[in-house]
């Protein structure tokens, strides 16, 4: 991935949340604090008026500046995990502007290290983990197919979180109540997938 | 809807707090802030926390938390002296239990089950 | 003397705290305020969390506190990034833990005495 | 008792109170919060104010009355407890004018059942109850003896509570360190029987 993909990439997902803000904020109004989408259309506006300024001529560079601006722009929960997870992503870049599948996981590996939520908490992790797989699997392929193939498992994964119980977070003293709802933070790792592919 | 009475020694604590249960509960629970004393002072006000109590009471019980050992004092003698005998104090940390009980409350719980959770967030481990 | 910071999603609920807490601890504790996103709205402020860890940093480490799970998540981040390695993130309940450890500062105590009697505070009945 | 005496007796507690304002609070902001002088000196005198207002021909209307006000007025732990006290004292008092052994030994079970603490616990019980005790023991000699009694038993009762170590409210976090200093609850009970004596 080259610096101008990488900025297409965060300009993409930024308009992606600010189309699906209401959503992601209704989703989160029912088993959380209805902020979420508020949350990340200021964490990825953020980003993109970040990057206007900022010279840089590698993936790795731009997505570590996403992801720091995402840990403190957007005053939720998502945002230090999505932070972490550019940041790592922009660090394994950096060394390696091909280890794009490497990167993914090394992103996915800051989320659960920070947030220590396991696949079936009902939390972006569920999305994270089979996209990044399904990322891994298709990178023979190339760029598009696997980002084509990320995407469609990040979507499943976010569909699959409706039925489950959440265990982290305020969602968690929903218990059985939290079942039926479709996780907030799967659902816009379903976007930031689907904005990656959407670049191939 | 089961009510919430937030008993803290700061005004602006408790109000702080209301605005936090409120983003989670939805507008439809109703939580009252009793915090300071009368004059808005650190302490807590016997006459603000039975307006609170009786402004949170819409026939589904009232839960009240309290901030310190003491502000229990006040928000006891206020329940032994009202008549309406529809508020419970809950032994739960303040923060923790009353989003506990404001994420159920705002899902159509009981009281029993908004004191359980509030109850229960003692145990919840933040790291 | 330990410095004392208090990372809410609530602005006016974090000054509240600390007024309750400068009482109990006396001018000398630096007890900071971390509440709120950074225009003031629910939430959490990576940058506040920042600000206020190095006002409170007097020499003797610093205990951070936090009000829910996700004003940890970004105050670990803050903790990660940070070089100075003085400050701890305590797992206790929030109001009660942050005068407990307020109590101690005040008091003279070190820093591991001050994250223990903000951790035992969540065994303290109020009933 | 009679309604005068009451008054007198109100009055001054509300006076000495105030004249020990500053030691209070000293002896509050050593182990507590350093509001105790304060929060007395508001109760007392709005329960002076209110029995201004107030027309009552009985002590235990005027005590009762107290104790209302206390409890409302005070804003710290001392308010509902020096409330429950005149309360349950005035109670008795209604009932029998020349109960006031009996209404001391009410007032002292109200504040136990309350607070719940001890003797022992570092708090106002523990000159509470050697004050109760003396009073009921002298009280054959008539009142101004037992008030005497009670007044000097309360003085020691609070002098006692210096050495030992807090069980109850903030006091307690500090374990070892309360130890060396007096009680400021313990203190201002002597001062409500010291106000006692004086009358005699
Ligand atoms: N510990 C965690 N690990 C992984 N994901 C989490 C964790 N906590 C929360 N999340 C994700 O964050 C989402 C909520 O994000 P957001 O609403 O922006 O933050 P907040 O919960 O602080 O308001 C949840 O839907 C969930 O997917
Ligand atoms: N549970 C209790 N039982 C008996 N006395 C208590 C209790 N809690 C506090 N006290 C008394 O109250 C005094 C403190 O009163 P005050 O400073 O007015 O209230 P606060 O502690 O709320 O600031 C203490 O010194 C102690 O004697
Ligand atoms: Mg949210
Ligand atoms: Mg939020
Ligand atoms: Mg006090
Ligand atoms: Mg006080």
């Amino acid at each position: 991935m080259d610096a101008a993909l990488a900025r297409a990439w965060v300009a993409a997902v930024a308009a992606s949340v600010t189309a699906h803000a209401a959503e992601l904020t209704d989703l989160d109004a029912a088993i959380g604090d209805g902020d979420h989408g508020v949350n990340l259309r200021r964490g990825f506006d953020a980003a993109v008026a970040a990057l206007a300024s900022f010279e840089a001529d590698s993936a790795g560079a731009v997505l570590t500046k996403t992801g720091t601006t995402l840990v403190s722009k957007v005053g939720g929960a998502s945002g230090p995990l999505y932070g972490s997870f550019f940041r790592a992503l922009g660090k394994t870049l950096s060394d390696d502007p091909d280890a794009f599948a490497d990167g993914l996981r090394a992103g996915l590996d800051a989320v659960v290290r920070l947030g220590k939520a396991e696949p079936g908490d009902k939390t972006m992790v569920d999305a994270l983990v089979p996209a990044v797989d399904a990322y891994a699997a298709a990178a023979p392929s190339g760029f598009a197919a696997a980002a084509t193939a990320a995407a469609g498992a990040a979507a499943d994964g976010a569909a699959a979180t409706t039925p489950l119980q959440a265990r982290k977070g305020r969602a968690s003293y929903l218990g059985e109540r939290s079942a039926g709802h479709q996780d907030p933070g799967a659902t816009s790792t379903a976007l930031i997938f689907a904005a990656l592919a959407g670049l191939g | 809807m089961v009510g919430i009475v937030l008993v803290s020694h700061s005004e602006r604590l408790a109000h702080g707090l209301r605005d936090m249960l409120v983003q989670v509960a939805g507008e439809e629970v109703p939580i009252e802030a009793a915090g300071g004393t009368d004059d808005g002072g650190l302490g807590t006000s016997y006459d603000r926390i039975l307006v609170a109590i009786d402004r949170a009471d819409r026939g589904a019980g009232v839960l009240v938390l309290t901030d310190l050992g003491s502000a229990v004092l006040t928000a006891q003698t206020v329940l032994e002296d009202r008549v309406a005998n529809t508020a419970v104090l809950v032994d739960a940390p303040f923060v923790e239990g009353a989003v506990a009980a404001a994420v159920l409350a705002g899902a159509g719980a009981d009281l029993a089950e908004c004191t359980r959770a509030a109850t229960e967030a003692r145990d919840v481990r933040k790291l």
